[in-house]
Parts: C-alpha cells; structure tokens; sequence
C-alpha cells in the first residue's frame, strides 16, 4: 500500500493541529525517551524528540575512574548487549595503550559478540512486534531464546546481562569447561527457531502492511546522517565495520553483509534476520577454529588484572570502533597518563540514529511513528548515556 | 447471625475513618470479629493476588523486568502479568532503572496519578539509592527521596528470581495489613506527594522530609566525599608536546 | 592515508587552511576555517569523505577543543580526525550541520555538556539536561550539588507546599544562607580515593 | 439435561403462580431471566478474563495465572475485589456527567443484547421477532458511549481513541448489516430462535455464501468489540489506553467487563447465524452452543495472540474498498442459490463470488505483501 | 489477499506453541516456565550477585586483613573498611568495619578479581528484598561473614582451585620459615 499523502482538508474546515506528548513513560517509548508530536488528525506534522530522561552522566563517571572501573559501567550503556560494549571501549584502550590481545581470547571475543547480536536481534524484533501491537507473542519467545543465550553469558562471565568480561588484552577469566559444546547445541537449535519465528513473521501480511513502505530512509541521507549499523544496510549501503576495519579477528571469517534495497521498516527487520543468520556462520567458523588452550590476556596486562590501579597508559588519544549491534559504537579515550582518562567519550549509534527520527516520521500516522521508532532500535542508556 | 452482619454494618459504615471504631469496640471485635477477619482475609487476598503493575521501564532492570515477566519466570502466575500503560488501572509501580532529576517529577507524578491502594517497588541499585551512578549530577539518589517504597530491592540488575521475590515480600506485606489501619481509608492523610521542581543545579527541593531523612552517618560519604574529582585534576595533557615528542622520539614522560 | 599526506593533499585543495598535525590528527588553526576544512575533505577525490562518525569535545583547562571523526564509506578510509580549538571563556566553533546532519545532536550534545556555541546550528539546545540548568557539567571546574543538604530555595519550596522540615535540616540551609554559600559536593577528604589524580 | 434450565425456570415460574395473579408470573418470569443473564454477564467476562490469561500464556509457552486458588480459578475473584476496592478517581478537568455515565451506560447494551441469545432450545430470554436488528442496533450504541468516554475524561490520547473508535465501529456497522442479510433472506425471519431452526439441516456456514458472510460477520464483530487486530481504539503502544485511559478501579472494570461481553456475544451470534446455534447432535443445546461459542472466543484470543494491529487508514481501507463491496455481492449470490436447483445452487454462488473476490483483489492490489529480495554484500 | 497465507501460517505458529505447552517438554518446546518459589534453575558456578568475606575457621578471623585494595578499586565505592587495632592502637590485620552498601553495589566482581587475600567473592544469594534500605541494605561485617565451607558449596570448582593455592602458599611459607626457624613473629 503507497502511502499517499491526503490532501489536508484544512483549507475547508476550520481545523486545529493537536499537540501530544508521547513519553517519557509510554509503553512505545522503549524506556524513557520522549517524542513532542504535532498531529493533524493522526498524521504527523511535526516530531521533536527530546531525551535526557536516562542521562546517567556516564562520561564523568568514567572520567574519574580507573580504565578498568570504567568497564562495568559500559555494561549498562546499552544493556542489551554488554558485551559488544566491552568490546568497543578494550579495543579503544587497546589502541591507547599499544596491547595485543592472544588468539584465543580473540576468538572468546568475537564469539559472544556475535551472541550478543543474536540477543539483541531477536529482542528487538519482539518489541518491534509489541510496537506494531501483537500482545507479547512475537516477544515472549524472542524472551525465550534469549534466555538461553543468557545462560551462556551467566556460566562465562556470572551475570545475566552486565558481563564485564572484557579486560584490557583479553577477557577476564577462561571460559568453563564443556561451554563451547553447549554454544555449539544452542546454535545448532537456534536456526530451528529463526525459521519458526519467520514463519510467524517474516510473510504475515499485517506485518508487510504495516511495515512496508512505512518510514522510507533514503541512501544519501542515511549516510549523510550518520546512520550505522542495520539502518544504514536496509537503505542499501553495505558497510559493515566488521568487514572495513577488521578490527580483532572478523578478518578471518567468511560472512556476507545483507543489505535492504528500499530502506523502510520491513527492510530493517529482515535485515536483522539475516544478520542473526549470519552471525551464525561466524559464530560456527568461530567454534571450529577456536584454539583449544593459550593465553586469554596478553603477558602485557595480565599484572593490571589484579590491580587496575596501576594501568596508566601514555598520553594520547585512542577512538575505537566496533559494530555494535546497533550501529557504529566508538569510544573516544585521551589519557594524560594518570590512572583515570582525561576525557572519556561514547560515540552512541542510538542516539545518532534518532537524528532521522522526525524526516522519517513526518507524513506518517501516529501508529508509524511509534513502529518507526521501534524499527530504530534505540536503547535509552545509550542514547542518554 | 443477624447481630454479627449488624455488626458488620457498623464497621463497614466506620471504615474510612479508623478514629470512629474506639479502642473498646476494636477490642470486642477482635474476640467476636469472624466477620472482620474474614473480610480483612478476603480484602488483602484480593489486593495481593492481582498485582497489576504499570508498564514503566527506565533503564536496565526495566529489561529484567520484561524477562520476568517473559516465559522462564512468569509473573502471570502471581496473578501481575497484566502490564497496565494507564498509571490509572495500575497497583504497582515497579521503579525498574535509574531516577534521573530530569525524570523525578514524572515519576513522582506518576505516583500520584496511580489510584489507592498503590504499591511502589524499588527495582535494583539505582532505583533505590543511584547504585553505581550516584555520583552523577543528574542522578537522583533514591526515589524514595519523594515518594514512599514499599519494598526495596537491591542488585543491579536484580536477577528475575529476585523481581519475583520483591514481589512475594510486598504480598506479604499487603497481606499483615488490616483494612481498618491502611492508610489509604483514613482522614486527611497526604498521599498526593508534591511534584519537585527543576533548579539551576539539581531538583527543587532536594528531598521531602516528610519522606526521607539523610542518614545520620554516612560512611561512604565520610569516607570518600563525593569521590567526583572534576576539578582535582589540575594539570591537561599536552597533546601537542606528546606529538613534537613522538616526531623527535624522545622518552615517553 | 597518512596524517601528513592528508594535510598536504588539503592544504592543495583549499591553500588558505592551516593545519597543524597533533597526535594523528589535523588540528584546524583558525576554528573559523573548520566548515572550509571539512568542505574540502568532501570534495576531495582522494578522500570522498562522506560519514561524519563522531563529535565531540573536550575541556584543556586553557581551551576547549572539538574532535571531529570523519570517515570515507565510498573508499573505505579512515579515520581522518579533525580538532579546532576555541578559547574557554566565549567557546565558538562553526557547526557543521549544513554539511553532516549528523553533527545535530552531537553538537548539542557537546553544547550541552560543554557549553560550546556551534555557530550555524538550527537549534541548539541542551540536548540532555534542562532548560534551566547551569553550568557546564562536563568542564572540569563544573562542581555538583551536595544532595543531602537543603538549601534556601528548597525551604521556600517546602514552606509552599506546606511540608513539615525538621530544626536541624532548617538550620543548616539558613546558616549557608547566611554565608552566602551553596551547598557544594565535598571535595574528597584529605585522604581522598586512593586515585590521586594527575601528578 | 436438555431442559434442564428451563425446568428450573418452569419450576419457579410455577411455584410464582401459587402466589400471584397471572400478570405476576409473567413479570416474575421476565424477572428470572433477567436475573439469569444478569448473574450470567458477569460470570461470564471474569472467566473470560482468565480464560484469555490463560490461552494466551499456554501461547507464549508461559503458565499464566495459577496461585490465587486452584490452577488458578479464583484469579477473577482477586482481581474483582482489588477492582472493588480500588480508589475512584475523576480527573479534575473530567466532564463530570459524561464521565460518571460512560461506564455504566457500556455495560447495559452489553448485558441487554443476551436476551435475545438463543442459549439452547427454547432458552431465549426474549424471542424477539426482530432478534437480530435487536442486535445489531445495541451494539452500535457502544461507539456513542465510549465516545462519551473519551470526551467526558479529557485526555488527548483518549479523545484519539473515541475518535478512532467512531471512524472504525461506523464503517464496520454498516458491513456487519449487510453480511447478515443473506441469513435473513435465507430464514425469512429476524427472531434468533427461528434462524437456528432453520439451521436444522445444514449450517448456513456450509453453503459458500453463508461461509463468506459468517467469515465477514466474525471479522465485523471483532473490529465492533475492539478485539485484535482491530483493538485500535485501545491500541496500548500507541495511544496508552485509548478512551478509558483516565479510568481506574470499577469503572474501568466496566468497560473491561462491556469489552469481554461483547466478545460473548459477538462469538454467541456467529454461532447463532452461521453455525447451527444450539443444534448438534447427542449433547444437550445448551452444551452444544456453549462448545461452539467458546471455540470461537477461543479463535477470538488466538487472533490476539498472533496478530500484530492494523492501522487506521488499512481498517477503513479493508471496510469499505473490500469486506462491504463483497457483502454486497453476497445477497445476489445468496438469491441465486435460493432461486437455483443442485447443483447449479452452490455452482452459481460459488462463481459469483470468486469472481468478486478476484476482482476486488485486484483493486486492493496495494495491500497485498511486496516479495522483496535482499542481497548481500562483502 | 489481505488475509492470506501469511497470517494462517502465523497463526499455526502460535496454536503448536499453544498445543505443546500441554504435551511437550520444556527443551522440545513446551512450557517454558519454572516455577520460581518451588522450583529454582541451577545456580550458575560463576554467578555473582554480591560479595561476601570468607572465614576460615572461625568468624572472628576473616581472611581479610583490611588492606582496603577492594575499597579502592570499587567502581562505585561502596566498601568501607576501618582497621582494627589493638589495645595500644597498633593497627591489627583485620577489620573492625567492614562494610558494604547493597544499595550501591553494582555486582561488577572487581572486588573480588582484585583482592589479593582470596577473601572476598561473589555470593550468590539474591533474596533480599526488604522493606527499609537504610539499615536492612547497608550489610555489615557480620552479615558478610560467610565460612569457606559455604564457598566451596556455591562454588566448588573455583574453591578447590583457590584451597589449593593456599595450601601451596603455606606449605611453602612454613618450608621457607623452617630452616630459619624464627621465634614467634611480632604482630
């Protein structure tokens, strides 16, 4: 269904646009965010999204901390996958401090970020669903999924969803014994229920109503916009830091970037499918060539572990970037050689993503708005940070 | 029989004012009051078997909240899977993540919109004293600096089991009360709580006292300060005499 | 692309620019040659800069600086970095929303954090904190409130709103009152968290 | 057991008669009834309530409710006292009239439209001759009233919600109407009762007429309660709560309860038209309309456990460009399968309307799902 | 067709799921749900909620000798520990305060990568909700004292690690004194 633009019958009637307030708390918001909506009818004319609501003042807590104390706290930026998190801001201090990571705490790495993308994949289409008003179904059994994975996380690194198992070289501790044979039966379940989860998606013909064509965003302004991540894909620009930078060892593996063709709602949920597809296949590359045994922090900062009050890397600057589930994650850290960073800054794929929140709703109906946002993916703790 | 449902008339007519039953009738009703005990029974088992709490998440544990209320550990079964987006039509509110200042007043607001008898649960650290954040300059430290909790729940995030266990304490606790003595049935009780307002710095006022008081002795406090060190740190690195040193290679500082 | 290579491929592109590399970045002398700077990088063939990735800004005690993160998806460069400086007490640097939309929120972002004007920008507001805040939060001399202490506005309020305050807490706010102080964060104590900060 | 319900009735009937003159066992006859479906309504919506809870736990691979009595039995029971007991609040700006009239005045439509339900044989409260206009004219009060609703609570999300639900119960009336009449045409009566006898060979839902009106009546009637994925008047991530938004404790127990109610009797009618009503074999009617109403409110909940919301505009949309146009079409197929002889009488019906639907497809080609393709880059 | 094949699929989606929530096993895609009260899911060895002190023998003498390495490297700050002395003020190696704010405890596990004494973990109790938080919440050195039999019971792979570095600690500490043969140490 094109969506064709009423002519407005405000030239006839006499008619008032109405000013609502959608959020902090409402249960489309994903938290607390805020979208100051005009509505002519129900269409919208106007959207300003306001936050803060969540601003936890992360930067200045981690300005007066030690690196490694900064580390939990990453955890709860987006606290949907803490460990993509972990990563970005080890590889910036990594950068920072001139650190090799071993080969199998690279591997360890790698294979719970692409775990985490799963989960964050998953969850999202669920509360995408819940946006587009199906009663909890679609959410439950992503819910369900990802409570397995979650149980992976809590054997490695002992907590549900705020890990902290990266450190500065490495990873924490050493994964538990027989932990890659159970990764290796949960993926060999998990495309089993992508299929079943698709079936009860991917061609419900609501769903392809609702979402197709809904929130249309364009190539040039998504780059131009500094959209990243699964946004700027379904709008038919294949860059994948994975595949660009090559950051840790994603050179290794064979995996393809899906990548939509109009840029609307359905295309970046399909895309996350096919990503939760794809990073299945690093995630099974991954487990084949894993190193049975070695070093899962460098020689350099293993001593840090104990003490992280001791870690002072040299003055400087390091930016560290990873494809964060949501986007682009980039960590700005300056030191100025004492154990706290000098500045200390979150390059937040959320936050910049919603700057195309209001050209994308513009024109739609309030009901869009709401399923544009959730096709966004915004997690307020990144957003806010 | 009949003198018993007299009785029960009496009460039922005196019930929103607890002052009205003096301390003799209350005492002869406790020897006779099968009625009262039964309807007292029959009250708190129908308050703390249909929970249902306000679909309000703020951050982290709001995720966990989900879970809980997701297949492994279902909240249905306790009767408060019914998320409810009106602060109207909701009992409980579960403060599921960080209270920031810029989200105090909406909080609190809320509160007051949620219609008696309402339950607050403080979900996780921050919620109940701005956990790891409580240093921030824009974290509030602790909704219960306006509002009243009825049970605080640490951990951050507190996994669903422990959701869940918040959940049986408030039950229990709604169950020890009493219809006559709940605040909610009573005479010029305040329980609308006055919304804080912004300030140049913070929240306006800092905290109701009529809520919450400052611990006496506040050993972190003490102890640390405030350990934000904004403003300690005295010297900048020089980037530019870092690059000059790297261009010649001299030794690192 | 190296970080001299960059300048000297800009510089041919725009002689007028000065460019000072710091670290491996390209510190843009004059803040106002920013946008000509960053039209440059766009323009240029070479580079075919087109994602701005991240803005952001920092407090040197004697400046304020901006850090510019631009990256080429065409060609798959990057990072090529920017910095401009801008004096503390009346901080002004040129937005490059025209250019990047995606420095919208970033720079009110680091106006509001930072106190930054971003000459150009559409509508630059605080991004997180309220309207009536003050200050700068961020800045290294930002000092917080000390939520446990009332203070004289707080007492108006509560008089107001006709809520009971203790002698004690009353007496405390009156006597900052008196001493025409605020109610500050504590500095650590002397012996202060063990992370004793820069030498 | 077949009469058993109405021996009871006889019996107090009877047992009247002893006492009073004969226009007093008329009236305490009416007043049984009535009574039955007053006790009756209310039962019904809480174990409606639970029974959704239930059905759609048991869907989402989760328990639902089982601690407030066994498996959960006495959740209703909790939830009415906790609804009892709640504070009543009325939002100072609030229209003090409309507001405090709203809840009620939904729930007496609700309850009023089970009289003319034919629960078993013979056990219709009142046997009206205009049954199904009955009907279909209370029902079409709910929009004035939860219009009212919305008005009276003075809430920006709530107004959006009355106004939504006037756009879509208006348009879905009209359809619903005429989706019925080829049953009536085919009964020759508007009384309930005589409209399931004459199911007594074959179901109306087993010519492809009738099944094409049961399957537009049903649709019609899920959109008339706002039931999913029609539920935008209350769409709860969009509009918070839609119209009873600023409604707690009883009041919004009213509406809650009007809602399930409705969902009965909206299920009770497509039994009633489309699938023999109380006729089945062996059981007694009672039981059978009982099993057959509940499959469908079963159906009712499983929509609601699968499908996402449709969106205003594609509502209207599949209204009027779509089920109205082949309600239409349905009389004159029904006509012909009147006028016709086997086996020309389903043939003829037949043709007609998959030529209507295909053409109407065509039309509505725009909502159709698009096939994309994805392709992957490195 | 607006309602077509997809939906029906869909639909089907959700009546298995509804179908086997009655016949099928939890891990075959039945009910999912464990009843928590009743029933429980294993703990995981290396969860962590809060930390917890360790005794060995008796509660009086916790491993810990108060050298405040956790105080200083918890993120939020939320250890306080005071040194006990003696008598004549000398400062004794163990705690006389030690305590930890719950209700700023962010269960990161610093505390216990980075204690050098093997004498804070990670509990893995989480039933602790209370009606108060500023006494109830603020957990003293009496409440942390766990015995190292409680350790090795939640986590007995890691305790059998760690009894066996100490073991190999004190042998070689005692070989290394026994030449020497020093008389009593002070303190």
């Amino acid at each position: 269904m094109k969506n064709k633009t009423d002519t407005p019958l405000t030239e006839d009637f006499d008619t008032q646009t109405l000013q609502i307030n959608v959020g902090p708390q409402h249960p489309a918001t994903h938290g607390v965010f805020r979208m100051d909506l005009t509505l002519d009818g129900e269409t919208v004319v106007r959207l300003k999204p306001v936050m803060g609501y969540l601003h936890r003042n992360h930067e200045q807590i981690a300005e007066n901390m030690t690196y490694a104390a900064s580390m939990p706290y990453t955890d709860r930026l987006d606290y949907f996958n803490s460990m993509s998190n972990n990563f970005g801001y080890a590889l910036a201090v990594e950068k920072l401090a001139g650190i090799e990571v071993p080969e199998r705490a690279d591997y360890i790495r790698v294979i719970l970020a692409e775990l985490t993308r799963i989960v964050n994949h998953i969850s999202v289409i669920g509360f995408l669903l819940n946006d587009l008003g199906a009663f909890f179904t679609p959410l439950t059994y992503a819910f369900r999924e990802r409570e397995k994975i979650l149980d992976l996380f809590e054997e490695i690194a002992g907590s549900r969803m705020m890990c902290n198992y990266f450190r500065f070289g490495g990873v924490k501790r050493d994964l538990p014994p027989g932990l890659l044979e159970r990764i290796r039966t949960m993926m060999d379940v998990f495309p089993r229920f992508l299929d079943e989860f698709e079936a009860l998606l991917t061609d419900n013909d609501i769903l392809c109503l609702r979402c197709q064509n809904v929130g249309v965003l364009g190539r040039e302004l998504a780059l131009n916009a500094g959209l990243s991540g699964p946004m700027l894909r379904a709008s038919g620009l294949g860059y994948d830091i994975r595949k660009v930078d090559r950051y840790s060892i994603y050179g290794r593996f064979d995996f393809k970037v899906p990548v939509g063709s109009k840029g609307d709602v359905y295309d970046r949920y399909y895309v996350r499918v096919l990503e939760m597809r794809e990073s299945l296949k690093i995630l099974d590359q991954a487990l084949r060539q894993i190193p049975s045994s070695g070093d899962i922090i460098s020689r350099k900062a293993a001593p840090f572990l104990k003490a992280p009050r001791n870690f002072k890397p040299p003055v400087g600057e390091a930016y560290g970037r990873v494809e964060s589930p949501k986007g682009e994650l980039g960590f700005y850290v300056v030191s100025d050689g004492s154990p706290q960073p000098w500045r200390y800054h979150v390059r937040a794929p959320s936050l910049i993503n919603l700057t195309v929140l209001e050209d994308l709703c513009i024109g739609h109906k309030l009901a869009d708005a709401m399923v544009i946002l959730g096709s966004i993916d915004i997690v307020l703790g990144e957003v806010d940070h | 029989m009949a003198k018993k449902e007299s009785r029960l008339g009496v009460i039922l007519a005196h019930a929103p004012n607890v002052s009205a039953i003096d301390e003799g009738l209350k005492s002869e009703l406790s020897k006779k009051g099968v009625v009262v005990t039964t309807l007292n029974h029959l009250y708190n088992w129908g308050r703390s078997s249909s929970i249902w709490p306000m679909q309000f998440g703020l951050a982290c544990c709001a995720i966990e909240m989900i879970a809980t209320a997701c297949a492994r550990y279902d909240m249905a079964r306790f009767g408060a899977e019914l998320f409810r987006a009106s602060p109207r039509q909701s009992d409980l509110m579960i403060v599921a993540g960080t209270v920031t200042k810029k989200m105090a007043p909406q909080v609190v607001r809320l509160y007051n919109q949620m219609p008696e008898p309402k339950y607050c649960i403080t979900m996780g650290a921050c919620a109940i004293a701005g956990g790891p954040f409580i240093d921030g300059y824009n974290v509030l430290r602790g909704i219960d600096r306006y509002i009243p909790v009825d049970v605080h729940l640490p951990g951050c995030p507190p996994r669903p089991e422990a959701l869940l266990h918040g959940l049986m304490q408030l039950q229990k606790k709604i169950e020890s009360q009493e219809i006559e003595k709940t605040a909610w049935y009573q005479k010029g009780l305040k329980r609308e709580y006055p919304v804080p307002e912004f300030g140049p710095r913070g929240l306006i006022p800092k905290f109701n006292p009529e809520v919450w008081q400052p611990r006496a002795k506040d050993n972190r406090k003490e102890r640390y300060g405030e350990p934000i060190l904004i403003g300690k740190k005295i010297k900048a690195p020089d980037l530019d005499a870092e690059t000059l040193r790297r261009a010649s290679g001299g030794p690192a500082k | 692309m190296r970080t001299e290579e960059i300048r000297d491929h800009l510089q041919s592109l725009d002689s007028s620019l000065r460019l000072r590399i710091v670290l491996e970045s390209l510190l843009v002398e004059n803040p106002e040659d920013l946008a000509r700077a960053v039209r440059a990088l766009k323009s240029s063939p070479r580079l075919k800069i087109d994602f701005l990735s991240s803005v952001t800004a920092a407090d040197y005690l004697d400046f304020l600086e901006t850090v510019y993160h631009f990256y080429s998806v065409e060609l798959r460069i990057g990072p090529v970095v920017l910095r401009a400086r801008t004096r503390r007490d009346d901080p002004k640097i040129p937005s490059l929303c025209g250019l990047f939309r995606s420095a919208e929120l970033q720079e009110r972002e680091a106006y509001d954090m930072f106190g930054i004007r971003f000459e150009g920008h559409p509508d630059l507001r605080r991004l997180f904190m309220w309207d009536n805040f003050e200050g700068w939060p961020l800045r290294k001399d930002y000092v917080q409130e000390d939520s446990d202490v009332l203070e004289s506005q707080d007492l108006a309020w509560l008089e107001k709103n006709s809520i009971h305050v203790s002698q004690e807490l009353k007496t405390r706010a009156l006597d900052l009152q008196a001493r025409g102080l605020r109610a500050d964060a504590q500095r650590p104590a002397a012996e202060g968290p063990a992370n004793s900060g820069a030498p | 057991m077949e009469t058993l319900f109405i021996q009871i009735k006889t019996l107090l009937v009877n047992a009247a008669a002893l006492v009073l003159p004969p226009w007093g066992v008329t009236l305490s006859s009416m007043i049984i009834s009535a009574l039955a479906i007053l006790g009756l309504g209310p039962l019904i919506m809480m174990y409606l309530t639970l029974m959704e809870r239930k059905v759609l736990a048991r869907m989402q691979n989760r328990i639902g409710p089982n601690r407030a009595g066994p498996w959960g039995l006495l959740q209703p029971l909790a939830d009415g006292i906790k609804m009892l007991t709640k504070e009543d609040i009325r939002p100072s700006a609030a229209d003090p009239l409309l507001y405090f009239l709203a809840p009620i005045l939904i729930a007496v439509p609700a309850l009023m439209v089970f009289a003319v339900i034919p629960f078993g044989k013979g056990m219709t409260a009142a046997d009206l001759n205009v049954g199904v206009l009955y009907f279909v004219a209370l029902s079409s009060t709910t929009t004035l009233v939860i219009f009212m609703a919305s008005w009276g609570s003075r809430n920006k999300y709530s107004v959006l919600g009355g106004m939504r639900s006037v756009s879509q119960m208006i348009s879905y009336e009209v359809t619903l109407v005429i989706s019925v009449v080829p049953i009536l045409m085919a009964a020759g009566s508007l009384s309930t009762q005589t409209i399931v006898e004459s199911q007594s060979g074959r179901w109306y839902a087993a010519t492809p007429w009738g099944l094409l009106s049961c399957m537009i009546f049903f649709i019609c009637g899920l959109a008339e309660c706002n039931r999913s994925p029609f539920d935008l008047p209350e769409a709860e991530s969009e509009i918070v709560a839609g119209y009873h938004t600023e409604y707690s404790g009883m009041r919004f127990a009213l509406f809650y309860m009007a809602e399930f109610m409705n969902v009965f009797s909206i299920c009770a009618l497509t039994v009633t038209l489309f699938l023999g009503g109380w006729q089945g074999p062996l059981l007694p009617s009672w039981l059978w309309f009982l099993i057959k109403t509940y499959l469908l409110i079963f159906i009712v909940f499983w929509f609601r456990g699968t499908l996402p919301r449709l969106r205003a505009d594609h509502l209207m949309g599949l209204a009027w460009k779509f089920l109205l146009p082949l309600a239409v079409m349905n009389i004159p197929a029904a006509a012909m399968s009147h006028f016709l002889s086997e086996p020309f009488s389903t043939a003829v019906p037949l043709a007609i309307l998959m030529v209507s639907v295909a053409v109407l497809s065509f039309f509505n080609k725009g909502y159709a799902a698009e096939k994309r393709v994805y392709h992957f880059t490195d | 067709m607006i309602f077509g094949a997809g939906i029906l699929k869909g639909m089907l989606v959700t009546l298995r799921s509804f179908v086997n929530s009655y016949f099928k096993k939890p891990d075959q895609g039945g009910l999912f749900t464990v009843e928590y009260p009743e029933k429980r899911l294993v703990a995981k060895e290396r969860f962590r909620n809060f930390p917890f002190l360790v005794y060995d023998e008796k509660p009086e003498d916790p491993r810990c000798v108060a050298c405040d390495i956790c105080a200083k490297e918890c993120p939020p700050k939320c250890i306080t520990i005071v040194r006990d002395a003696d008598a004549e003020g000398r400062p004794l190696k163990k705690p006389a305060l030690f305590d930890i704010d719950l209700s700023v405890c962010m269960n990161c596990g610093i505390c216990e990568e980075a204690c050098p004494f093997d004498a804070i973990f990670m509990d893995h109790e989480f039933e602790i909700a209370g009606t108060e938080r500023h006494q109830s919440l603020l957990y003293h050195k009496e409440d942390l004292l766990k015995s190292n039999g409680y350790f090795r019971q939640i986590r007995p792979s890691d305790a059998a690690l760690i009894d066996a570095r100490r073991k190999e600690a004190e042998d070689k500490k005692k070989a290394a004194l026994k030449p020497a043969a020093p008389p009593e140490k002070k303190e």
